[in-house]
């Protein structure tokens, strides 16, 4: 309940922020924004799930997590879209930093 | 509502039919053993409440692995005439899992159980027209690894 | 067209029954993807006749797992003829006769 | 309580403990010895490889002095929890599998279209194949596996692929388990061959790198967890796990309502994965040949137990 007025506010506060750096009339424009920025956060999340794969470290829930993200664009919700998407980055990073922690694992307690 | 509770109140016939008409019940729930078989559970769960500790061997799991499947077996060779064993499972409507009689078998059975949460299980033994019992908690948890 | 798995085997005069029998043993409680009740459907009553002697005789409720496994153990020998029979609540039944290994 | 005992193995028993290991260490031996003499072309183990094994065996030899010796570890967390045990083996007096083994020994033996059977492709007799495999293929410089190498045999004479993991893949599978009973594994990593051990440290950097999420490695759950509780089940042990595989799973099953619960070892590295939270691999690549390489190798001189259930 907490994080759904969370979110509403975050939007609504976006809404308002958007509404006043631009000329009225133009708010039909908010919705093309996002758009650029959630594809653009879809790359770099994607960029950085290849690039954990390629190390053989991707982590289980990066597919789901941008799946999730393209129903809540769909949905009109952005900041919802951007918090999944940028877990999946961070997913993708942190697998990568998995594999190079990793590089040298072997047996220890024998 | 508390199973066990139900069951008291359920002798008196009226319980059942508030509990049909407040929609607590669908009328198949409770006409889904026999009467036949309800009646032979009444007996066996009347039998076990009168019964002797039991001497045989009931072996049963303490943690199910599989709540669909539990393995129950009572091996009562060491009591001489031995004409019925039967499972309980306390929990259930109809505690009665099944009732095995005997004529010229060994007194033994193993068969397995479903249970949709941890019970009480009793084996009932009969033998020379004494009845004992065992009763074991047989836990049932949802599974999460195995292999 | 249920299958019943049945496997008698003697050792030191006394015959191991261990069986089998394919059957849904459907409660009546469960209710299907759609919200609509399982219609029941169980073995209610099962025999072993061992050389034409009935043996065990038993009364079997839906709380018996599905594909309701049983084992006996009647006094007999290498040979021996034993019988599985069942009924279930709807009038199904079934039978399996098989020589004791 | 038992459960505990075997947890924390006593102090008076350390004695009786190394003994168990050099005896149980001789024993191997042995039987390392009788099987190199029968396959005498078969290459010598890496030196580097047989210590591993050494290792590992002996961890869990003095850890869990109350298993019953090498081949008790081949029953898995069964070995280690006697209420567990009681219903493993109350499973396994009739088992749920039986007739898709059947089915798979059905399969073995059904011509393809060309008139062939799937034992023109394995110079084994049937109930050796499973234990010769996995096995490192020089030629090809890659392990092959026998999930592999059934797959394989159906392509080259001219048959559709089957699905991988389950199915009658996996039947098939369990029926050379089944048939295998009594063979012993015996992975060879030829002394010398530098793509072998390279296959072979894949395999064994897979087992012990910590990955996905919540940061764990096999190592972590089936080496140092082995005999832990986690959410209610018992951890296996890593050693003896590849003893009885495919196996039949009690949570397979219920996806199938109880008709198939067959997996292979690859189907349940990719469970395993999943766990951690970490993306499985596709089956039948390097990732997974390399781990059940590796993985196989650490259970050499186990007896293959036919087909088994699991939870």
């Amino acid at each position: 309940m907490k994080k759904l007025l969370i979110t509403i506010l975050t939007v609504f506060s976006f809404t308002v922020f958007a509404g006043d750096l631009m000329p009225s009339g133009h708010n039909w424009n908010i919705g093309s924004t996002n758009q650029a920025l959630y594809d653009a956060a879809l790359a770099e999340a994607k960029a950085e799930q290849k690039k954990a794969a390629a190390v053989g470290f991707e982590w289980r829930d990066i597919g789901k997590f941008m799946k999730s993200a393209k129903k809540a664009m769909d949905a009109g919700d952005w900041s919802k879209a951007k918090k999944l998407l940028d877990t999946a980055a961070s997913q993708g990073r942190l697998g990568q930093q998995q594999a190079i922690d990793q590089a040298d694992a072997g047996p220890i307690s024998f | 509502m508390k199973r066990r509770l139900f069951l008291k109140s359920a002798m008196a016939s009226s319980a059942v039919a508030t509990a049909v008409g407040a929609g607590l019940l669908t009328p198949k729930m409770v006409f889904a053993a026999s009467d036949a078989f309800t009646a032979t559970s009444k007996a066996a769960v009347s039998a076990a409440a009168g019964a002797s500790e039991g001497t045989f061997k009931f072996k049963a799991p303490k943690i199910a692995e599989n709540g669909a499947v539990v393995p129950v077996s009572v091996d009562a060779s060491n009591l001489d005439n031995v004409t019925n064993i039967s499972f309980l499972v306390q929990t259930n409507n109809t505690p009665l899992a099944a009732s095995f009689n005997f004529a010229g078998a060994l007194g033994f059975v193993s068969t397995r159980i479903k249970m949709g949460k941890t019970s009480p299980v009793t084996a009932v033994v009969t033998s020379g027209g004494a009845v004992s019992a065992l009763t074991n908690e047989i836990k049932v948890t949802v599974g999460g690894c195995g292999g | 067209m249920a299958k019943i798995k049945l496997k008698p085997k003697a050792k030191k005069g006394v015959i191991k029954v261990k069986a089998i029998v394919k059957h849904p043993m459907e409660t009546g409680l469960r209710k299907d993807k759609k919200g609509n009740p399982i219609p029941a459907n169980h073995i209610d009553h099962l025999t072993v006749t061992h050389n034409g002697n009935k043996v065990v005789d038993a009364d079997i409720g839906a709380a018996v797992s599905k594909d309701p496994y049983f084992q006996f153990q009647v006094p007999g020998a290498k040979g021996d003829e034993i019988t599985l029979a069942y009924k279930d609540n709807n009038g199904g039944t079934g039978s399996a006769t098989a020589k004791s290994k | 309580m038992a459960e505990q005992d075997l947890l924390l193995p006593s102090l008076s028993k350390t004695d009786n403990i190394k003994e168990r290991v050099m005896r149980i260490k001789i024993i191997t031996m042995a039987i390392a010895a009788m099987l190199s003499s029968t396959v005498a072309l078969s290459a010598q183990q890496s030196s580097v490889v047989q210590a591993d094994i050494d290792a590992y065996q002996g961890y869990f030899l003095e850890r869990f002095p109350n298993v019953d010796g090498l081949q008790g570890f081949s029953k898995g967390a069964y070995a280690m929890n006697e209420d567990k045990m009681m219903q493993f083996e109350a499973v396994m007096e009739m088992p749920p599998f039986e007739d898709l083994v059947e089915k798979g020994g059905e399969l073995w033996e059904k011509p393809f279209a060309n008139g062939n059977t799937f034992s023109s492709c394995f110079e084994e007799e049937p109930s050796l194949i499973r234990a010769a495999y996995p096995r490192w293929n020089s030629a090809k410089g890659k392990v092959d596996t026998l999930e592999q190498a059934l797959i394989d045999c159906l392509v080259s004479n001219g048959e559709k692929k089957w699905g991988t993991g389950k199915g009658k893949h996996a039947w098939v599978a369990a029926h050379l388990t089944t048939l295998g009973e009594g063979t012993f594994i015996n992975v060879i990593v030829p002394e010398g061959d530098e793509a072998a051990l390279a296959a072979y440290n894949d395999g064994k950097k897979h087992y012990y790198a910590k990955r996905g999420q919540l940061n764990l490695s096999c190592a972590n759950c089936h080496v140092e967890g082995a005999g832990m509780r986690v959410r209610g089940n018992t951890l296996s042990p890593g050693l003896g796990q590849t003893t009885h595989f495919p196996v039949w799973r009690g949570k397979w099953a219920r996806k199938t309502n109880g008709v198939d619960g067959f997996g292979t070892i690859q189907r349940r590295y990719g469970g395993c994965n999943k766990q951690v939270r970490a993306k499985p691999f596709k089956r039948h690549k390097s990732e997974y040949d390399n781990l059940e390489f590796f993985h196989t190798a650490m259970s050499n001189g186990m007896e293959i137990t036919t087909t088994e259930y699991r939870e």
